[in-house]
């Protein structure tokens, strides 16, 4: 068990942790503005991985606008979805468990419209930079995962500058903090409820299109993706953006460590596990604001 | 300037306010008086539209409002200072000045108002960075203030401004509100249970009692009357 | 008209009762009317959904708690029972009961976090973890639990396999249950339930003990699905950790509830019933039958977002009381 | 309010009309059965075989995965059983005493959920009243289905391509019990067993280096999967005289995310990693990702490397990989590479594999049986008859033991190996079949 070992342990974790991240990252950015869990998260990172893989084999599309074409068109759907379907829901105040249930049968429609469109089939995607290096001969490193890594990076500074620095990121905040004062600084909620939606729906297929040429693509692929996604954004005191990044890479270090040490079976185990110790210590999350809601 | 005309408004089936009517003019600062549960703060939320209206009508300048959405009133130039100081706790005071001022696109026109709202209260610019949560209640209570100032509003509705805070922090609070309407000349809409400070700094009165407006006239007789200075300020 | 809605306020209780009796009769019928072995299977199985639904419903609907963990009570009481009967070879009539128990301290085991978290997505996932950390371990212990190959080879309840016996079987559970659903809405306790689901704070200052009743109630629930599903193995004779201790179960319970309308006791009924025999007509439709089963649930919420009888129940309430004040102001105005 | 009461009344009628459609079903269909049943205790005289057979239709029924993670497998079943359906129909269909048949399938989506396929097994036997019933390629679900067969003696079970050993078991302990449930495939442990002698062959023959004989594990938590390691052990015992298992990974089915795997054998350096997966995708990823992060291991693959598209995905990271068993060789062998292009011809896009192949021979296998038999009932003779048939195919000969299960060995069904070897699938083991010879990997 030398050094090299455990830094290619630590990546493997981290690289499983970016996916956690931003699925976590969105599901959290939901919950804080429209106060509901959204189940149907993990078939946007589904969505995205197959829009890609259709454009890019059957389109035979270069890289790039394939890549863009893809998140925009996720995020279009996703509009379509929050007006159709979630906006009606929303108009009661208070919430109560039926975006749940509605989010949950739009996860069992958009899954079987995949393999109703795509096959049963598991697709693959080529690698986007297919070189490996081994970074003075400690660990390697394929192009693949440093691409993951720094694009994850770069996307999610972006996400915390624009919430935390512009006029559109007070707005979310105040929305999550005091959705009907906010309404008296002059914020339409209706609208940041919308750009939230789209943006984290963005997020989850950034997700799938990064990772879709690492672990490949099928119409189940977001259902386990989600549910780490959802306990990454608990880990991470709900809400709380910054907290689900956190957490999620966290998440993967933890898992990755699990399987070297205990073995894989027990993996999902020891991440559970892992949420439950938490909780217990503090009930609001790692970084949770204490509040008795 | 603000007109409520016979409102009823409803808290699901408990009605709330039952035809209330009032008006407030031009540059006056006009005081609701009501103990607790009155109908005050569902006065203020009828007036935003935070709770819609069963039946009557709102006026803002001779425009009906009572339909606009809430957050509409802030381009009309309106603005409320919340009950409790709801400031955005996780936020820092400049984010909560700058969310005060929302609505402005024009950031010279921003930088104003931030200009002349620190001059109301110096005291912000070198807590600016901390995190509004922090505050003691009084600076809360400035900072919520300064927030709904920042956009320089023509009617700005005060819910309770002196709710739970020292004497001295309440003189100096109805000071600046005084202040405000001499230099902004906009009107005030004052809730209040401190009656004695409030009708001395204002011109016109109302009480509230259990949703009806039992009560109204001038400061003065106001505070003349036997009733106020039986249940308000126990004389 | 006005009389019927007069008529519906005043005999709530009795116009409840008769219907729930003339359901009752209907079932115990069915065997009768229907022939084929198949619909008296999938009878059962709606049947047992109700169960379920009925106790996650007690817990979630009325107690405000929303386990979603629930699967894994199912489950244990599933596994417990068989385990005991197979390598024991006692009888599975005995083990049953052992399965509830089990589940019952499961059950007790689940409800604690739940107690000490506040927020609601809090608890589901927690709940969730614990009942997938509960499938983990039965499929990571092959020498016991047969892992995904399946725990085989369960003794049956009756073993001449005629289906109407395990039919009648059920029937008794599911009455048993719902007179005990029933019985706790309507008691204090039910009460208590209640404004612990609508408001913590006020019902800690009412003096409800909040821990206590939660975990009662969750044990009571437990017991509900630990029995039935210690029913399910010994009916199936065959479990799997994915399809008695999966995810998939939890969300058709929700599902259930919701469709039907959580918080009332008809609704979770309704749920499983709808939604069960549903999922088996459309079979007809092949590959597309899980894509209309989704489109049907999601147009339900969207448009009765209290659930089927939730909708019902309260469009029927609210127009009565309507004619009732209409009545009653014109008394006033002659 | 308004907007409620339509939606109300449209969702009731919707439902209504739902159950009314089937109601309609359920009349004709209880109609039916008030006959069938009457008959399927009478079966056994020749009149009222035309009943069953009614209208010259033999109804097959398959229970199988369609939906769920093991669709892959379940649509691949579909589409073998469909193609061979469709030729039979066209050749005019079986004979059965003297009169011909024409075959109708019913396949039914099980979600790859046992207690599911219990469900859509009887709805097949009682409902579409099929004397055949596919039961699953998964284990899990045909052992759930294998518990109710006594319930319908007139019907016969045949499993597609399972390979657990608790069948084998199972029946041999009762077999009056299963006498209608077959499993025309072998066991795991033959899978194991064909490991064991290759490790041995290749390490004799210097190709591998087993001096350690340490091996690690990668299978998916499936009951193969897991029946595969132990397996594997067993036949390591018997023919190289024991070995170290260094690590056993159980994964759950379609992960793609081998990296902390790797890394982890890398620090314990194993001669030989055994991957099992079912899903292409996981062996796919665990192949790149082994190639990325290198390794000093020997890697023998079981099953994913016949899926359609392994070579094609992964690229040159696979060569030299060894991997068994080869069922099907669509490569090299005229008559499978003629069935490969027959299935294309129907289904474009298929992913192709074994399974297709070994369904296609199922019905091709019951429709002989019930032509010898003169029935389609199982009671009357079928099963009997299918248990005791020498059926030659392209693909090797099935030929079942006394406890159902088809027999593996040279002649019967043989379990090859195969490599990689420029990109192409080479036969290297057993001696008497390999047309390549084995070579070092990397």
């Amino acid at each position: 068990m030398n050094l090299s070992y455990w830094i290619e342990m630590i990546m493997s974790g981290v690289v499983t942790g970016t996916c956690y991240a931003m699925i976590g990252a969105g599901l959290s950015l939901i919950w804080g503005t429209l106060k509901m869990v959204n189940l149907a998260h993990g078939e946007y990172y589904m969505l995205g991985s197959y829009f890609l893989w259709t454009l890019l084999t059957v389109g035979n599309m270069p890289l790039i606008p394939a890549i863009i074409i893809s998140i925009v068109g996720v995020v279009i759907f996703a509009a379509a979805v929050h007006f159709a379907a979630i906006r009606p829901l929303l108009r009661k105040p208070g919430w109560n468990m039926s975006p749940w249930i509605l989010t949950l049968g739009l996860q069992i429609l958009l899954q079987n419209l995949a393999l109703k469109i795509w096959g049963e089939l598991y697709r693959n995607v080529p690698y986007f930079w297919n070189t490996v290096f081994k970074p003075w001969n400690m660990f390697t490193m394929s192009g693949q995962r440093i691409i993951i890594l720094t694009s994850t990076a770069v996307i999610i500074l972006a996400l915390m500058t624009v919430i935390k620095k512009t006029r559109l990121g007070r707005a979310i905040i105040a929305t999550s903090q005091d959705g009907e004062y906010a309404m008296m600084m002059g914020i339409n909620i209706k609208q940041i409820y919308f750009i939230t939606y789209t943006i984290s729906a963005g997020l989850a297929a950034v997700a799938g299109i990064l990772l879709c040429p690492v672990y490949s693509v099928n119409p189940w692929m977001g259902a386990t993706v989600q549910t780490k996604g959802l306990v990454v954004c608990i880990l991470g005191g709900l809400g709380n953006i910054e907290g689900a990044i956190i957490a999620g890479i966290l998440m993967g270090i933890v898992e990755s460590i699990a399987v070297s040490a205990i073995g894989s079976e027990w993996r999902d185990a020891i991440a559970y596990i892992f949420l439950l110790g938490v909780l217990y210590m503090k009930p609001s999350g790692l970084f949770g604001k204490k509040k008795g809601v | 300037m603000l007109k409520v005309d016979s409102v009823n408004a409803f808290y699901g089936d408990v009605q709330t306010l039952f035809d209330v009517s009032m008006e407030i003019r031009e540059n006056e600062i006009v005081t609701i008086l009501g103990s607790n549960g009155a109908g005050k703060t569902t006065l203020i939320k009828t007036i935003c539209n935070l709770l819609p209206i069963r039946s009557g009508s709102i006026y803002y300048k001779e425009e009906r409002i009572d339909k606009v959405p809430p957050y509409k009133r802030v381009d009309l130039g309106m603005s409320l200072v919340p009950e409790g100081r709801r400031l955005f706790p996780d936020m820092s005071v400049m984010d909560n000045l700058l969310l005060g001022a929302y609505s402005l696109r024009d950031k010279k026109q921003i930088q104003e108002n931030l200009e002349w709202v620190i001059s109301l209260f110096p005291w912000l610019s070198e807590r600016s960075k901390q995190s509004a949560g922090t505050l003691s209640g009084g600076e809360q209570q400035m900072c919520a203030i300064a927030r709904g100032l920042m956009i320089r509003p023509q009617l700005v509705i005060f819910d309770e401004p002196s709710l739970g805070l020292a004497p001295v922090i309440v003189d100096q609070i109805f000071e600046t509100l005084s202040k405000i309407t001499r230099e902004n000349n906009s009107t005030i809409l004052l809730i209040e249970q401190n009656a004695q400070t409030a009708l001395e700094i204002s011109d016109r009165g109302y009480v509230l009692e259990n949703g009806h407006v039992v009560l109204e006239g001038s400061s003065d007789t106001l505070l003349g009357s036997p009733e106020i200075q039986k249940s308000y300020l126990g004389l | 008209m006005q009389n019927i809605y007069k008529l519906i306020l005043l005999r709530k209780k009795q116009i409840a009762f008769v219907s729930a009796a003339a359901a009752l009769l209907t079932l115990i019928a069915m065997p009768f009317v229907v022939t084929k072995i198949y619909y008296i299977h999938v009878l059962i199985l709606c049947m047992m959904f109700s169960c379920i639904t009925s106790a996650w419903n007690l817990i979630a609907g009325y107690a405000g708690v929303f386990s979603f963990g629930f699967q894994a009570l199912f489950g244990t009481g599933a596994y417990v029972s068989a385990l005991l009967s197979i390598h024991f070879g006692w009888s599975p009539w005995i083990t049953m009961w052992m399965g509830a128990a089990a589940a019952m301290a499961v059950g007790a085991l689940v409800a604690i976090p739940s107690l000490k978290l506040k927020e609601l997505p809090y608890i589901c996932i927690a709940t969730l973890c614990m009942g997938e950390i509960i499938r983990l371990i039965a499929s990571n212990f092959p020498e016991l639990t047969r892992g995904e190959l399946g725990l085989s080879q369960i003794p049956k309840l009756f073993q001449d396999n005629i289906k109407v016996k395990s039919y009648y079987l059920m029937l008794v559970i599911l009455v048993v249950t719902l007179m005990i659903v029933v019985k706790i809405v309507h008691s204090p306790m039910g009460m208590s339930l209640k404004a612990m689901r609508d408001s913590q704070e006020a019902s800690e200052s009412l003096g409800i003990n909040i821990a206590g009743t939660k975990i009662r109630i969750y044990m009571v629930g437990a017991f509900i699905a630990g029995f039935t599903g210690a029913f399910y193995a010994h009916y199936m004779n065959i479990l799997t950790p994915t399809s008695v201790l999966g995810t998939a179960l939890m969300t058709q319970y929700v599902a259930m509830c919701l469709i039907g309308g959580i918080g009332t006791i008809a609704g979770p009924i309704l749920g499983s019933f709808t939604i069960t025999a549903s999922l088996e007509l459309l079979r007809k439709l092949e590959d597309y039958r899980l894509i209309i089963y989704a489109l049907l649930i999601i147009v339900t919420i969207i448009f009765l977002r209290d659930g089927i009888w939730g909708t019902f129940k309260s469009l029927i309430i609210a127009r009565a009381e309507k004619h009732q004040n209409r009545n009653i102001k014109k008394e006033t105005i002659v | 309010m308004m907007k409620k009461v339509t939606a109300l009344c449209l969702l009731l009628t919707l439902t209504a009309s739902l159950c009314g459609g089937c109601a309609g079903s359920v009349a004709t269909s209880s109609g039916t059965s008030a006959e069938s049943t009457g008959t399927s205790t009478t079966q056994s005289s020749p009149g009222s075989e035309q009943k069953t057979a009614a209208g010259g239709i033999i109804k097959l029924g398959a229970v199988l995965p369609l939906s769920g993670a093991s669709a892959e497998s379940g649509i691949a079943c579909q589409q073998g059983l469909e193609l061979a359906v469709a030729e039979i129909n066209q050749n005019g269909g079986i004979e059965m005493n003297g009169d011909t048949y024409q075959l109708k399938l019913y396949c039914e989506d099980d979600g790859g959920s046992p207690d599911q396929s219990v469900s859509v097994a009887t709805k097949l036997i009682e409902m579409d009243e099929v004397s055949v019933v596919y039961s699953s390629c998964l284990s899990s679900c045909a052992l759930a289905i294998m518990d109710i067969c006594d319930q319908y003696p007139d019907v016969l079970f045949t499993t597609i391509e399972c390979t657990s050993d608790n069948f084998s078991t199972i029946i041999a302990q009762n077999t009056e019990r299963y006498v209608n449930f077959y499993k025309p495939y072998y066991n795991s442990s033959d899978y194991g067993a064909a490991f064991g002698e290759l490790i041995a062959d290749l390490s004799e023959k210097g190709v591998i280096d087993f001096t350690n004989k340490t091996v690690a594990y990668i299978v998916e938590d499936t009951d193969a999967g897991r029946s595969c390691v132990k397996a594997c052990e067993a036949a390591l015992e018997k023919f190289c005289g024991g070995s170290t298992t260094v690590a056993a990974e159980v994964v759950t089915q379609g992960s793609t995310d081998f990296y902390s795997q790797i890394n982890k054998f890398k620090a314990l350096n194993p001669d030989v990693v055994m991957t099992f997966f079912v899903p292409l995708n996981s062996g796919v990823a665990y192949t790149k990702q082994v190639d990325e992060i290198g390794s000093d291991w020997v890697d023998i693959a079981f099953v994913y490397p016949l899926k359609a598209g392994f070579v094609e995905q992964t690229g040159a990271a696979c060569e030299g990989l060894f991997w068994l068993p080869m069922q099907v060789d669509f490569w090299n062998n005229e008559e499978c590479a003629a069935f490969a292009d027959k299935v294309y011809e129907m289904f474009p896009n298929a992913g192709l594999n074994a399974m297709h192949l070994s369904s296609y021979l199922g019905v091709y296998m019951v429709s002989d049986a019930i032509t010898q038999a003169g029935t389609n009932n199982a009671r009357d003779g079928l099963a009997k008859t299918y248990g005791a048939m020498d059926y030659q195919t392209i693909n090797g000969r099935y030929v079942f033991k006394e406890d159902h299960t088809a027999i593996a060995s040279p002649e019967h069904l043989v379990i090859s190996a195969a490599q990689v070897q420029n990109g192409e699938y080479k036969v290297v083991w057993p001696a008497n079949f390999a047309y390549a010879e084995p070579v070092a990997q990397k």
